[in-house]
């Protein structure tokens, strides 16, 4: 059983609190996306479901089994893809299958066919296979995340999560790389949590959607629910914020009996004046 | 154009941080100052009154180079032919086939003791390197290795080749010894530096596949560093074929023995020949490492040497294997 | 030819061993200290002479420094050694003297204390806060005997040459370097060497003034003064030590091998013929010219010396 | 499973692949032996029979190691004890106010060497250093600069102190000079390999602002290196205390004639003391640089220094300031 | 005069073409935002409109002077921002002034009150007046990148051109850059080209729109003319691209006689059927 079950999910660094509470739960073979701004939790959320970080308070469940370490039927894909640069596109596919050999065969590349050929077939259905052998560093940002998904698949895992998998690459490659992600989950019938910061790409490939604000979870959700209200909700009304900020900072400054009071005060005043916050 | 308050009162500020940094500034730059001057009485240069000797020391130089006259044009060709009479009377660089020293002369020697003490000193300078590092080895205990290292690299390579003389002799293998031990120190630092500085990702990467410890250390850590280590390799043995002069001149053999034959011998065009010869062995094996070293650096380039190199068999291999 | 240098001794060892079992191999350890010389090839007429009288392959290695030669006697890396005279104290335990080297007739050699004519330097005395260059650290007529030279004369040496000397400053070197430095720097009133060094530029005459001995027993007399003309530089002679017995020639004590009485005697028996070179070697000859039987008792001075010094070696048995 | 033809097709290419790539390294391995053992030869390796030896070698490092007792428990504590005595007696650590030797003894001469000769070798470095640039001088120039970086690189220390002795007489002046000239040659090198790693982005858009050649070079490169060239400074200072040493050796002062001195007097207990000297002064120069250049790497850290160093005179000097 | 003229603009290097016969005119104080897939183009145009790049054929006019080397009065910001990371913020932004001050008056800091106000007061005018003196190094990518724009506007430029400003930076960020941009050219009547690939950032700020793909130019328009067609050309249909490209390279594999073949023909046919390019 692969559904998973988060369950007042807490999160603290220090101070900061990374998730507040968090609880929901993904049955078996399902898409989900986790969008949220910068900050909000979504890689302290992903991080604590694959047993990277430990929660404060809380607990995360595959199936009946709660996540306490990193296991081989979780796999997860990261922004910065954290391939091999060094070793060529199959090599790091088969580091997928490292969990099954013993250090020695995995060293010496004696892992079986089976595991050779299942390498193969992953970077196929990552649209790879022309390029097994061509060394990491040579590839595109967009082919590297691919290797990170034909890794992924190597492991053989029934989870699949993936850490804003498309954040540093164009739109081409992000559509192209979310659909690779899309049909290997569909194909195999994995349960998928995908952490997106477009919301048009999430809104084409997501099935459900998880928002995140300041570590707490705003929205919860399937297609038909996720409307320009949820994204205002998650995402605030940052166009406001983003486009009056440097007045807005002036206003706080010191007090205005300085010196070269006269033609500042009538600047800021015009500024002042265009907007209300 | 005029400013807003804040704009001004920033400004203020700055200028007064500056104030403030500059007269910091200076007053480190006076205490470095200072303990320059310290450390100069300390090594009694004052007293040493070099601008007095320097004139001396002009005229001694023209020993070194018997090619510079003072009149015009200020090069005597015939001077060069002094230095190659000696190269090519002792064999310093071209020992001749099936003589005694090696293919190469002295600079054999010294090149040979270069090589092979990188060489017998690499293996435990990738274990200890390996193992000093805090990611391979939790932190106390890869300070054990770590301080063994620094241990061996504190003892000047000079003095390790006097402790192996009861198990070398007098020679080239105690050299080799020598700078095979310093090998393990130096190297090895480079390699534990080195992998600190490695990303984690990748390494967090190869945790989530579930690997275990050896292969998170090989695929995850080692896997990343292989070109800089076979880089750092090569740069000490650049050193290393340097260390093996030094160590020559202190009875090591080589083109160091030669040298202080010499000096003991106040030959000093001959002295100049040997330091003309260690000069061309030391930068060519500089040219050499480096270009190993920028190649392996842009991949395309290594790439396109081991396609070269690999092509010709790969087509030959497939032919047959098939 | 280059055939006695340090590497070849060895590497022609590694191509042979296969084929010579039966003709046993001497390690003959060399030292260059004493004297400013390409030694192994200097050497080489002495191998070629024992080779041909004794049934034995001499294989030469060259140290930097006498602890390296009693280090690899001590280790049995080396079984015939040209040492100094101080060594010979330092490695009674482990070494059998054969035989002390003689050079123009003597067996002995001297030490001076020299300055320059423009120094204002007039006697020993006033070396007083002077800086004073000497030779190698430990080296007999480099530095130890005229520090006692000095001693005797009534300066405080301190704690030199292991530590700092009393009221003068010393730097040490070796001979060469000691005396030319000397006549080039200012600071530098007075160099202690070998007379071997020191001699051809001081007039004969100051050496008839200061020492009789030296008269009589230095092979050096002869040439006094000799490069004074060619090189336009001269010395004045502040001292000149009492006779040093010069360096033996020795071999390892637990050395056991038939052969090693045959070498003793070869080397005893050694004549300045067989210790020249051919006619067309160009090179500087080997500074002895023959071996006279000693024993330890001859290196009495020697101890002496050691002792006035406060230095002590440690056992090397 | 069963896989599609193209994975199998790719799978007997890989196969292939590695079987040549194998047989290629096994070749390049086999070279590499060769020449291991060609080196062997040639320093006369095998000759030398260092198994027979090792008995007593192990023996004669127990001369070094007073301390170690054959029987349980292994370690004699009064072995330590003679270290000591020699090293106060002998003022190695601490020379005391007002004496001859600096304020730390003999280590204190060695350190001195090795700190005046970096700072005198600093400016030179500075300067062939970005000369040497490819990005500062045009291509087939800059090769003078580094020609002559790797000429003086080239040249052993301890060579260096031989032609030096005109010039600054017998003793650590002169070892300082060599070192000085030692470090223009490495630290130079240094410099010049730091700024062919820098970033092209911040250079061009210096450009693009209308900056002139010296702003080029100063903001575009310079600005982005003080942190490395600094790091790589504290480097070449640790490994100028280690010359300095060898330097002693030779004749230089401070430790390393120590060293040599108890040496020649058979001294092997005084000389592990002087070396555990030595050991305790790099050790101690070599964690002192690394904090510096930890807390350099890390901005935060050294933000946390600066802010403490200079808070308290800022928050004075703003009160004397207004 | 700081209208700028493109005319039959062609980049080559080596065999690829970069940029192939692009044309257009920008008056004055316009906001022009051009938009194109990776590898259309985007960055050399801009790189040659600055003079950092040389045109291989066509010439680049501002008002009436060619283009042919960086000219103080043409502001370039970077996607990489480009910025000393080594420095602080307000020594970042004054070497903006490096063009009116010598060599010597640079290196001590000695620039005019006039250039150091000037640099303040661009500092202030994108929002981190109050962070003038934190290092570079520590600021977040928007707040480095608002760097770059204050170092822009202290050169005096007339010109501004910036690639891809935003490219690195989450959603919030990239609205607040693009805000402080768009501000900072209006205030000052710079006309302004930048580079984009989100279109959903294009449209909210661009007031007239260049597409570029595979070096031509395929769209000049203003608000009204861009819609989804538009879109379409610019960046072709990417969405069937990516999501079957797998499935699309398997076609062209070798030849269908080899051993395993019954199951991976099913399997392929399968897919071949689900498209039909
Ligand atoms: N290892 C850590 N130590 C301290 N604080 C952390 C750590 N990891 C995350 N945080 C903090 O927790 C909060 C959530 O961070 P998180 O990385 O999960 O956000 P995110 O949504 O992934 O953001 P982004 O889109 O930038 O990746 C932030 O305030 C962050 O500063
Ligand atoms: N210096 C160069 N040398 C060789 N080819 C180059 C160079 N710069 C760009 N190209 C090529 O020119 C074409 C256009 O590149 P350009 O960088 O202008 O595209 P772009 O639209 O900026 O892409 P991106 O969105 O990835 O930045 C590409 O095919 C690229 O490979
Ligand atoms: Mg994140
Ligand atoms: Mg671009």
């Amino acid at each position: 059983m692969s559904s998973i079950t988060v369950e007042g999910l807490t999160k603290r660094f220090g101070e900061t609190v990374a998730l507040d509470d968090v609880s929901f739960e993904v049955p078996e073979g399902e898409f989900v996306i986790v969008l949220g701004v910068s900050g909000s939790g979504k890689s302290t959320l992903l991080r604590c479901m694959n047993g990277l970080e430990t929660p404060t308070e809380g607990e995360i469940r595959i199936g009946d089994t709660p996540v306490d370490e990193p296991r081989p039927d979780i796999a997860m894909i990261f922004q910065q893809h954290n391939i091999i640069e060094q070793m060529n596109a199959y090599s790091n596919a088969l580091t997928g299958s490292l969990n099954r050999n013993t250090f020695l065969d995995s060293l010496f590349q004696r892992q079986s066919e089976e595991d050779k050929l299942q390498a193969l077939d992953a970077l196929d259905t990552v649209g790879l296979l022309d390029e097994a052998q061509q060394n990491a560093q040579q590839m595109s940002g967009g082919q590297q995340q691919r290797v990170g998904i034909a890794r992924a698949l190597v492991q053989d895992p029934t989870i699949l999560l993936a850490d804003e998998p498309v954040a540093s690459l164009d739109p081409g490659s992000s559509q192209q790389v979310m659909g690779y992600l899309r049909t290997a989950a569909a194909d195999r019938g994995l349960t998928a949590v995908i952490s997106l910061h477009q919301v048009n790409l999430a809104r084409k490939f997501g099935e459900r959607f998880i928002g995140l604000r300041d570590g707490k979870k705003v929205f919860d959700g399937y297609r038909d629910e996720f409307d320009m209200g949820v994204i205002d909700e998650i995402y605030g009304d940052i166009d406001t914020e983003g486009m009056f900020a440097p007045d807005g900072e002036a206003d706080d400054g010191p007090d205005p009996s300085s010196e070269s009071g006269d033609d500042a005060s009538s600047k800021r005043g015009v500024s002042s004046g265009g907007m209300g916050q | 154009m005029s400013y807003g308050d804040s704009v001004r009162d920033r400004y203020e500020e700055i200028v007064l941080a500056r104030r403030v940094r500059a007269l910091v500034f200076l007053a480190g730059f006076a205490a470095l100052a200072g303990l320059f001057y310290y450390a100069l009485i300390s090594v009694g240069f004052f007293a040493a009154n070099i601008p007095n000797y320097l004139p001396n020391f002009l005229n001694a130089l023209r020993d070194f180079f018997p090619f510079f006259t003072p009149a015009f044009p200020f090069i005597e060709p015939a001077g060069f032919l002094d230095y190659w009479a000696f190269i090519d009377e002792r064999n310093l660089i071209w020992g001749g086939f099936g003589g005694e020293t090696p293919l190469f002369g002295e600079a054999g020697i010294t090149l040979a003791m270069g090589f092979a003490g990188t060489v017998m000193g690499f293996p435990l300078a990738l274990l200890f390197g390996v193992l000093g590092s805090g990611r391979v080895t939790p932190f106390p205990f890869n300070f054990i290795f770590r301080g063994l290292m620094s241990s061996i690299r504190a003892i000047p390579a000079l003095v390790w080749g006097l402790i192996y003389i009861p198990l070398g002799g007098i020679g080239p293998v105690t050299a080799t010894l020598a700078i095979a031990t310093d090998t393990v120190g130096n190297l090895g630092r480079l390699f534990t530096d080195e992998l600190e500085e490695i990303e984690d990702g990748p390494i967090e990467a190869m945790e989530t596949t579930g690997a275990n410890k050896p292969q998170l250390i090989t695929f995850g850590m080692l896997s990343q560093v292989t070109t800089p280590f076979i880089a750092w390799t090569l740069y000490i043995f650049e050193i290393n074929v340097r260390i093996a002069v030094s160590l020559g001149i202190i009875g090591g053999g080589g083109l160091g023995n030669v040298l202080s034959v010499q000096q003991g011998l106040f030959a000093f065009t001959n002295m100049m020949a040997t330091i003309l010869v260690i000069l061309v062995l030391i930068i060519s094996v500089e040219i050499v490492s480096q270009r190993i070293r920028s190649a392996l650096r842009e991949g395309d380039e290594a790439q396109g040497i081991v396609a070269l190199l690999m092509g010709f068999p790969q087509r030959m291999a497939e032919a047959a294997l098939k | 030819s280059g055939g006695g240098d340090g590497g070849d001794g060895n590497s022609s060892n590694g191509g042979t061993s296969g084929s010579t079992d039966d003709v046993p191999t001497a390690q003959f350890v060399l030292n260059p200290a004493e004297a400013d010389v390409a030694i192994e090839e200097q050497y080489q007429p002495m191998f070629e002479y024992l080779e041909s009288e004794v049934e034995v392959e001499i294989e030469a290695s060259r140290a930097e420094s006498y602890t390296a030669t009693l280090q690899a006697i001590r280790n049995d890396q080396g079984e015939i050694a040209d040492i100094s005279p101080s060594a010979v104290i330092a490695g009674e335990d482990i070494l059998d003297i054969v035989g002390i080297r003689i050079a123009y007739g003597a067996a002995q050699y001297f030490s001076t204390i020299t300055t320059t004519p423009d120094s204002g330097i007039e006697s020993l005395s006033d070396l007083e806060g002077e800086l004073i260059y000497m030779g190698d650290i430990l080296s007999v007529s480099g530095t130890l005997v005229p520090l006692t030279v000095l001693q005797d004369a009534g300066l405080d040496i301190g704690n030199a040459p292991d530590g700092d000397a009393g009221n003068f400053e010393a730097e040490y070197s070796d001979h060469t370097t000691a005396r030319e430095q000397m006549v080039q720097r200012d600071d530098v009133m007075a160099a202690t060497t070998g007379a071997f060094s020191s001699a051809p530029y001081v007039p004969q005459e100051q050496f008839e003034e200061m020492s009789q001995d030296f008269v009589d027993i230095s092979a050096e007399y002869d040439g006094a003064g000799d490069e004074i003309e060619s090189s336009g530089t001269q010395l004045d002679l502040l001292a000149v030590s009492d006779p040093i017995p010069r360096a033996p020639l020795v071999t390892r004590s637990n050395w056991d091998n038939s052969v090693k009485g045959e070498i003793e005697e070869a080397i005893l028996n050694v004549e300045g013929d067989d210790l020249s070179h051919g006619d067309d070697y160009d090179g500087e000859p080997l500074w002895f010219t023959g071996v006279q039987e000693g024993t330890i008792d001859d290196y009495e001075m020697i101890r002496t010396v050691l002792d006035e010094l406060g230095l002590e070696f440690e056992d090397l048995s």
